[in-house]
């Protein structure tokens, strides 16, 4: 592992505050919506966190990321406003989608969020169809596509990835691989699932397989990629190793074991980027503790801001089917 | 009588079965030691090992290819798309190839295989996961379409189904699934093509299909009430469909509702309005009438779903419109 | 006037609104140089070059996901799937994602692109390159279904199509492409949701979609001879539906046929007929008629297809039917 | 280049036989198609002879291959009976699936032969699902799936190569890479065309690059494929480069340079294998004359076969839509 103190101080201290945004936005989320504040489903990030943020710190605000089941990490990392997700969250008009879509489709395109999207693989093409447009309107922006290890398997996978390095898009596609495909173990259904990244062969495009734990590994990793897409050379596809804390949406049945689960915990990318920090005196304890209360307090503040914002009118619902 | 779920009604059908024919396999996602995504296969992994409750990658047109292949080489499949709304992804291999290859090959190969699925809303599962794509199924020759409402239909017509030697596309509700009901210990089959009059009545006729038959049976007591008598009919399934006791049925009350959870426009009531304009014309007394959903995707929050879709109130109006 | 084909009038069409955005894009397999598998494209690809017509992997999912990720972040396209019979490949893309993202996204982004397809039969092409799947599109809000029946319809349609902001699937069909007709010099559109009354008639309405508008017409010819006048009414778009024409030319000749290539079970046929036994009910003078393909897949050899597929015959026989 | 006296003496001439075969075929066919001697669409295999006949040499009588619109060559190299073939491509009853289908749907179940298939990719998900038949009836069949290069972009390809590999399943994968999808240069959207072997290392499972023109390269590789098939071990992917004589169908446009066409005729399989076994005294020039003659008689034969066999009853499109 690098010495943190090779990397710019700010730098540093973002990858630290977007993986604990994420971390108390979704463990609140997690037991608002277990003590049945809202309706639906939800998927959180819990323990993925380093991935969205070291790859989404590469990216400027007019750049694209396509998203998943799994989606508010992504956009909180891209930077979304607590509120308007919150306010998503609890289908209240305040929210990024005016309350319309909650958890599984939640998008800012103020920030280039394109959006959660609850079909397994689909945020892949439409990436591919942002890099498409960069292309065509000439400008200087880069794509990344996040997605699970079981979307790897899915044909639009393949078809992405060899639309873009035969176009030659700036698109970077980034695995979450965490193993599992909701109640299937992804190992048993797909034969290279450690080295996902290899899969770039078919492509005659680069390929990584990386510590998805580590915020820094992914930060570095992405970088490259990004320059290379804003070089006008192509698609990259990372695959990050990591570790999904709760089961496949909040109230499902986990099928891993119980040992198992402890002993990953054990290896937290934020408990662990804490200790590194520590270690190369970069923070103290008492500031990471003054961290954490900042951004629970933050996260409690757009809970109450859903809470107490408007349900949509029914007729509402009309709306917005088509654009005029 | 015994009172058993949907869910484990259909799993009682598919082992009964499965003891029977050692060629007969279930696979999806999530159907081995998960239980499936609806807790439909449950224990059936345990019951027949790895190989006949098969875990597959998430990939619709590869598993449903697969049961397409195992079909005419000696196999007989259940595949399960958890969700309707995923359909699409498979639909070239359920049109192009299960529903075609008998005919196209002049009857060398049949293609045996159930396609389960589940369809609906009313469970806050926003855009992608509430559609009912029973209307394009049924627009489709060499596809039977089957559509149960009760425990007991479930389970009978799901033995019919796996016993078909035709791919039979099986249409559950995600609020049935969890929907009690009585069914018998001693196995049985219902036929396919035989609708059932779930509530007699002479003033106007309902039919319904799937959830929105427990809607209709509930409009009508309430009509009862007013004086109102409801007759419902259930086809049960759609292609075959048994024209000849909807058009009785027509005959006797002169006034029709048709009632789905689909979209209204381009939904199967439109097969239904329009065999009943044609061929039973003379006895109507009144416009027929459709209930579904309104022409907008099912959005998240109940507020806006309860007014999207099909309530106890827009068929009891459309009941009062037609008796006049 | 000039008389030209459809398939050169579609091509006017792209390239009058190609010229005034150099954000619009054409892409499919075969588009290219060789000129599109319709020989829609035919020269575009001269005159626009390679990134604007574009040549793409037989990757349907992919090519479609890649109009949508434009569509959402600044351009505009044209897809062309080249038989309506590979929609199922990406009938996901267009329904899930398409249709539904400015829905869900609460009018965040909307997906202007048309998605440019040849249906139907007649041409011998069998089972899997002769179906019409316009009934599956027009059941799902978000899309918007065209289906023109002249080269004139068919160059003002695609105009406005391609200014739509809103996915539109477009469906010519392989009979009507090398087909004549006239078409002024200057630049118009038709705008949706204008039925278009192709024969004035007092005795009875035919609608008809598409090339079947033209066996419409030269039945009505047949019939005039025998002393009945019959109207013909072509909707031109499907979604959204003219019905006040429709309902309108209904009340004054109390007699419907609806004519159709698409299978009649199914088949957008039972919308219309719905509509009629719904909004016109009390006009009617006759049982309502429809006229399509049997219930059977489409076959090879014309002695067979001849049979499955609506001929002058079939919709005389039911004119003279509903007259009486 | 390998000597052919190496090779069992019968095995050689049965190579000669089965290129010869599929020469004189699809010479007649494109002939007699072209002099409109038979409707709708046909596509041959003329200058591909060698994979057909070096992969299913490996072949029993009851394994499997799947196969594609171009599918006579590889219908004859498992068997297929002339007669049938002519009568089918006619579309009279005496073919094999009765004049049903035609050139695009060519099958013959009793020799294993699953089916030409209209849909591209699609052949793939099925020879997956008779692989999967085979481990679950426990016999040692093998399947071989034709598939051309531009196949190798559809989705179906990765889901099913994927799925192969996890299950393990005696399925060999072979693809006749002649750089053309339909009116597209495959390299110009597919950046590894010319190893598209290596692509077995997204699936974990070995790959070959080899010369399609060699029948020897052609058989030795894929014996080794079905070798390790049979014994368990599992799929092969295996890229065999070729050239395409004709354009992609009877009466196409070529996008191919004359002068790159004429420079490859001049490396053709059968000739190069007839210079060979002179060359090494295997055979006399009076010989290569009298088999030359022997076929095409076969042919002829056929071709007044199919010319004299019964049309088709109209009604009978009406058979074969759902299996009792
Ligand atoms: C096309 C499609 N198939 C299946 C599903 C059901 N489903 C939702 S999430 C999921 C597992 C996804 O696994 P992965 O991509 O690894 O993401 P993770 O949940 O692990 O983050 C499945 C099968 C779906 N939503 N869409
Ligand atoms: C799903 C699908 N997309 C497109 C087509 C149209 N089409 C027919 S053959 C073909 C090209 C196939 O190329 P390849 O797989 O390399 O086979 P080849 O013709 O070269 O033998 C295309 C695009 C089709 N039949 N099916
Ligand atoms: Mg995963
Ligand atoms: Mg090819």
């Amino acid at each position: 592992m690098e010495s943190l103190k090779k990397l710019d101080k700010n730098l540093v201290s973002r990858m630290y505050e977007g993986m604990l945004k994420i971390r108390h936005f979704e463990e609140t989320q997690s037991r608002v919506f277990r003590a049945g504040e809202q309706e639906g489903f939800t998927h959180v990030y819990l323990g993925e966190e380093a991935i969205a943020v070291g790859a989404c710190l590469n990216l400027n605000p007019d750049d694209f990321i396509t998203s998943t089941h799994r989606g508010h990490g992504h956009m909180i990392a891209k930077g979304g406003d607590f509120k308007k997700m919150m306010g998503e969250l609890y289908g209240r008009t305040t929210g990024s989608c005016l309350g319309r879509s909650g958890s599984l489709h939640i998008a800012d395109r103020s920030i280039g969020m394109l959006g959660a999207n609850g079909i397994v693989g689909d945020g892949n093409p439409i990436a591919v169809g942002a890099g498409y447009s960069i292309l065509l309107r000439g400008t200087k922006q880069v794509v990344v596509s996040f997605f699970g290890d079981g979307a790897t398997n899915q044909g639009t996978f393949h078809e992405s990835l060899n639309m873009a390095a035969s176009f030659n898009l700036p698109v970077i596609f980034v695995i979450e691989n965490n193993g599992l495909s909701c109640g299937t173990i992804t190992a048993s259904v797909c034969k290279v699932l450690e080295n996902l990244g290899d899969r770039s062969v078919a492509y005659g495009i680069p390929g990584e397989n990386i510590d998805g734990m580590d915020v820094v590994e992914v930060y570095q990793t992405v970088e490259k990629a990004v320059d290379r897409a804003r070089a006008g050379q192509g698609p990259t596809l990372v695959n990050c190793k990591t570790f999904r804390h709760h089961g496949h949406f909040e109230g499902d049945i986990d099928i891993r074991d119980e040992a198992d689960i402890n002993e990953a915990l054990s290896h937290d990318a934020i408990k662990e980027f804490e200790e590194r920090m520590l270690k190369e005196c970069l923070i103290t304890q008492q500031k990471i503790d003054e961290e954490h209360k900042r951004i629970q307090q933050l996260v409690d503040e757009a809970v109450e801001f859903a809470r107490n914002s408007p349900l949509p009118k029914p007729e509402d619902a009309m709306k917005f089917v088509y654009a005029e | 009588m015994r009172e058993i779920m949907h869910r484990d009604a259909l799993r009682e059908a598919i082992a009964e079965e499965m003891r029977k024919d050692e060629h007969l396999f279930l696979m999806a996602y999530d159907v081995g030691k998960y239980g499936g995504e609806h807790r439909i296969s449950g224990n059936l992994y345990e019951m027949f090992g790895d190989l006949r409750v098969k875990d597959a990658p998430i990939s619709e047109q590869g598993i449903v290819g697969c049961c397409i292949g195992a079909a005419i080489t000696g196999c007989r499949s259940i595949v399960e798309i958890p969700f309707m709304d995923f359909m699409p992804l498979c639909m070239d291999m359920i049109v192009n190839q299960a529903a075609k290859l008998y005919h196209m090959f002049g009857g060398q190969m049949n293609v045996p295989m159930v396609i389960l699925t589940a369809a609906g809303g009313y469970i806050r599962a926003a855009q992608q996961h509430s559609q009912c794509f029973e209307a394009w199924v049924a627009h489709v020759p060499g596809l039977k379409t089957v559509m149960p409402s009760t425990p007991y239909d479930a389970k009978g017509l799901m033995k019919t189904a796996i016993n078909d030697p035709n791919p039979v596309v099986f249409i559950e509700h995600k609020k049935l699934l969890p929907m009690k009901g009585e069914v018998p210990e001693e196995e049985y089959e219902i036929p396919f093509g035989q609708a059932d009059i779930k509530r007699e009545g002479t003033d106007a006729t309902i039919v319904a299909t799937s959830y929105t038959v427990h809607l209709a049976l509930q409009a009508a007591d309430n009509l009862q009430k007013k004086g109102i008598s409801v007759e419902v009919v259930d086809p049960r399934t759609l292609v075959p469909l048994d024209k000849a006791t909807i058009l009785e049925s027509v005959k006797k009350t002169t006034k029709l509702v048709i009632v789905h959870d689909a979209h209204v426009t381009g939904g199967f009531g439109g097969e239904i309005a329009a065999i009943v304009a044609d061929e039973a014309f003379g006895y109507l007394d009144a416009p027929i009438k459709r209930v579904g959903a309104k022409w907008t995707p099912i959005p998240f929050p109940s507020v806006m779903e309860d007014y999207v879709l099909p309530g106890l109130d827009d068929i009891e109006a459309a009941v009062r419109e037609v008796v006049g």
